[in-house]
């Protein structure tokens, strides 16, 4: 039950922290159907990271932080606003700011293609919950990947100046690339009890449909070294970027400023 | 904006008697009919106001969604910027029907010269204002907007049909966080009762100027572009809101308002109209910031948008 | 004695939240000489904000915010971190983010031209605390006023570029130039004592400062409106921007998680 | 890089000759003086890389400026941090005296073709960080660097004269400030030992490769422009950080640590030097972030460096 809570909290977090920075775009984007797009898949995203943290608690209440007595506070957002920063599990691979527009699309892209991957194998997954999360997820993130695929496209064969930025977002989201197919003891276990994935287990699979849109945009994998651990661990062991403590500031002032509070 | 087409005298009072005659059995004018070129200008103002008003308005809510205290809410919040943001979109076809643009209309907004409702240069300073900003702004919003879904012109009618519908589901959200709060901690409270008092009179002020000093009303309302007076929608917002307040248990901050018996309405106390005035020049506290948001989204997009028409373009061609 | 808090807390306030935006240029300056100097005017700011803030809980204890028993909070680090929004006085003017170079010129030369006419008249202030603060200001803000003034000069008749952005700078700053001189009840009542000064008193004097500044870079004042008080107040009243919140949860975040820590 | 002018092999032997004399007599070697071209490529690669950590460790530190927990902590790291930049910048000042640029080091920086400590690859998540970086890794920084001040290039060692008087300094307020957190809360305790975790291995590899894998150290030392190799520093830091951890209250993250009598020194564990390879050739955990973040602040710095750079042209020319 430890383990399962465990991998709710690394597919939960991965949704809420990178659910947080598309929904800097809000009143941002460059036109308005792509302001309500990013919306689109920040409020997806948000709604898969309450099903899991959700899930999490039900698995196995001790990862929900105390509340003092009394406190109204439910554990979706005990989980979300009462962590603090080594307890949150997400890969770092969705914590830096969005960049331009085009960092914000290769990042999608790559994310959207991962957990698709995932989600399509955890529909068959041993725990019904995690199984009908899956299954939900599976339509929205289909619809992720391939909006940013089409501006990926779109970016790579638009202009000379949409291209270059496209290039150079590619070399600045790769480096985060590879830890997203790093598989923690904790994956490789549940994976092994036919409850949870392995992410190594996607990684040819990602890697095809990857290579294929860099393909039609003809352009390459940046030569860039993956960015290393942290001793030994990475954002699966809650050891972040220096991203993430900006973003735990914002996201969780105003509910730290009321442990009693109803919302 | 395409002028219509040149044409004589006689022609000109028939196509005015046919028009004068939907209006008078308040039907539709649609994009292809004659229209008389005021009425045209008249709509494309407003309906271009109503439009930036709605995607400036993103910008106050906006501001709280990296912030918002449990996750429902922040889904809820959202939700409801993107939907602002649709609004935005409806709202610039139906000006678009008119041989407008949005790009027109946005560097119009950006340069100063279109307006947008003066209660977004107000700022949101605590998590209530968003439930507050739901209660009495989309509350006043609703007042002003309803009666439109009647009005003349029938694309913007249809809008106005469509956005009328979520606006209310957002006041009811709005009105909900607010009484969630009230059940909460004293600090809570506290804080519903602060957001109340700022946005109060900036929320009376949204139907704009005393009809004594509104010279538009008058050739709107024979148009049939709008349907209520200033002061009769201001009155029946104020009657609204009067028992939602008691019901939510804040106190609204006006000592003149008490219920008149002999008129069947609540007495109430004018806003202060000079910072009104202020306002709509330029002089609120966000005018400036809000302008500057805006133009910097738009200025940091211009290469993706053009990026979006190469590509079309090219593609276009190749298929052609 | 509550007046007198008050009062401190306004002027200690302007320099404790200036001093945090100018210090958000670490790092990050045009060149290694900026980078020092930005840091050294932050580094004056704060000193001027901690004897303050400490001379405003010694007038009046009522303005600390209550620690938890047995912390070891100092009252500068309770006024400064556990003050809420509302309660923080500084004017709107030093809370918006930096923006460009030119912005953090056009910004620093108003701010330290008034409050160097401030601190000039303050050296008079029958409270000796306040004069002797106000006397050791002086000189840190003669500096500061004549770094950006040669800036200013420097950024008007350097480029096509660096003089455009110059003037745009101007025009978002400016509408925030007039609550400076925007007189407070407090500070009205505080003049009358002859401890503390109407900044009404001092604006032809800074206006005829910053007139010569724009004669000699050929440049008007803008013709921009005045950005408006909310409900009749300003920052003074604790009425702030949008950017504070911001601002506050990243300045706050860890005092606040460890309201019992020692430092 | 000035080379320096052509001369004949005899000329070149004496020059050389009295160069080695310098050497050999600990004196210094200053701008004006002959050098072989080797031991200027060398001294300007080590001063770079110098310069280059200063500045890039300027980050990792300056991430915590704005969240300082207490207004005394953040004038303290305010300070530090503004002197590293006052490092970098004597250190760029005695490359100038060498013939290369600030400009052009810069660019090596951002191009990735020169190097800076490895150490600040690794980020700073807590508070507790910049204590940790004032004890540990100053103090390891000292270690390299004061045998410096006695190094056989002028502008260089009196550079690092000053230089090493700041960074003890420096190392005192950060072992101060976890020795107060130490005394603090328990979690505050708990932030300190995690911090130390994160930073020890990392601190031991900024010495560089054992000396067996480091070719280079051979000739530096025989110039005088290194005085001690990468293991004799390396064991002097271990000896001094042992009772001052033990003084803390905290304990190193290392099993084999222990005091050897026989040889008067503690004996201890190596760090994983493969991780070093990695974090050395672009992979560690900030690598693209630091230099990114370099480039991002130094090309939007570039009108304002140009803006100057034609206003002193105007009045050079006005005034001649």
């Amino acid at each position: 039950a430890a383990a399962l809570a465990a991998y709710c909290l690394m597919l939960g977090d991965d949704a809420l922290i990178y659910s947080h920075r598309l929904s800097e775009w809000a009143s941002n984007a460059p036109d308005l159907e792509e302001d309500i797009a990013l919306a689109n898949i920040a409020l997806d995203l948000l709604g898969q990271a309450r099903l899991l943290l959700a899930r999490a608690a039900a698995a196995d209440a001790r990862v929900v932080p105390p509340m003092p007595a009394g406190s109204p506070v439910p554990a979706e957002d005990a989980l979300a606003f009462f962590r603090d920063e080594p307890a949150f599990r997400n890969v770092r691979f969705v914590e830096p700011d969005n960049g331009d527009f085009a960092v914000t699309i290769v990042r999608l892209l790559i994310f959207a293609t991962y957990r698709l991957a995932l989600f399509e194998r955890l529909t068959g997954s041993a725990d019904p919950v995690l199984s009908a999360i899956a299954g939900k997820g599976v339509k929205e993130l289909t619809y992720h990947r391939d909006y940013a695929g089409r501006w990926f496209v779109t970016l790579a064969q638009g202009t000379v100046e949409s291209r270059s930025r496209l290039e150079s977002a590619l070399t600045l989201v790769w480096p985060l690339h590879d830890e997203l197919f790093r598989s923690h003891p904790i994956e490789k276990l549940l994976a092994g009890q036919g409850v949870g994935v392995d992410p190594a287990d996607a990684a040819a699979e990602v890697d095809v449909l990857l290579d294929q849109v860099l393909s039609v945009s003809d352009l390459d994998r940046p030569s860039v070294a993956a960015m290393g651990p942290v001793s030994n661990g990475t954002g699966r062991d809650g050891r972040h970027t220096e991203a993430m403590g900006h973003l735990l500031a914002q996201l969780q002032v105003v509910a730290r400023a009321h442990p009693n509070g109803r919302w | 904006m395409t002028a219509s087409p040149p044409i004589c005298a006689d022609d000109e009072r028939d196509l005015l008697g046919r028009f004068d005659r939907v209006i008078a059995h308040n039907d539709r004018i649609e994009p292809r009919d004659w229209m008389p070129d005021k009425y045209r200008a008249t709509l494309v103002r407003q309906i271009a106001q109503h439009a930036h008003s709605e995607i400036i308005g993103m910008q106050p809510e906006g501001n709280w969604i990296t912030r918002a205290p449990s996750l429902r809410r922040k889904a809820i919040l959202l939700a409801k910027v993107q939907d602002e943001a649709g609004h935005g979109l409806y709202l610039y076809s139906a000006c678009e029907t008119l041989g407008v643009s949005r790009g027109e209309l946005t560097a119009k907004l950006i340069a100063g010269q279109q307006k947008y409702s003066s209660i977004f240069n107000y700022p949101t300073l605590s998590y209530a204002d968003v439930g507050t900003i739901g209660w009495l702004v989309d509350g006043a919003a609703i007042c002003n907007q309803v009666p439109l879904c009647r009005t003349s012109y029938g694309p913007y009618g249809r809008a106005m049909i469509r956005i009328c519908k979520e606006e209310s589901f957002h006041q009811r959200q709005g009105y909900e966080l607010l009484s969630t709060m009230m059940r909460g901690t004293e600090a809570q409270r506290a804080m519903v009762q602060e957001s109340v008092d700022r946005f109060w009179w900036p929320a009376l002020m949204m139907f704009g100027p005393p009809d004594a000093d509104s010279p538009n009303t008058t050739q709107s309302m024979a148009w049939g572009i709008k349907r209520d007076t200033n002061d009769e929608l201001r009155q029946k917002f104020v009657d609204m809101s009067v028992p939602q307040a008691a019901a939510l248990g804040v106190t609204l901050p006006d000592p003149q308002l008490t219920w008149n018996p002999e008129r069947g309405h609540h007495d109430f106390g004018q806003p202060n109209w000079d910072e009104f005035t202020t306002v709509v020049k330029g002089g609120g506290p966000c005018n400036a910031q809000r302008v500057a948001h805006r133009k910097r989204a738009h200025d940091e997009g211009a290469w993706v948008r053009e990026a979006a028409t190469a590509f079309a373009a090219r593609n276009q061609e190749r298929s052609s």
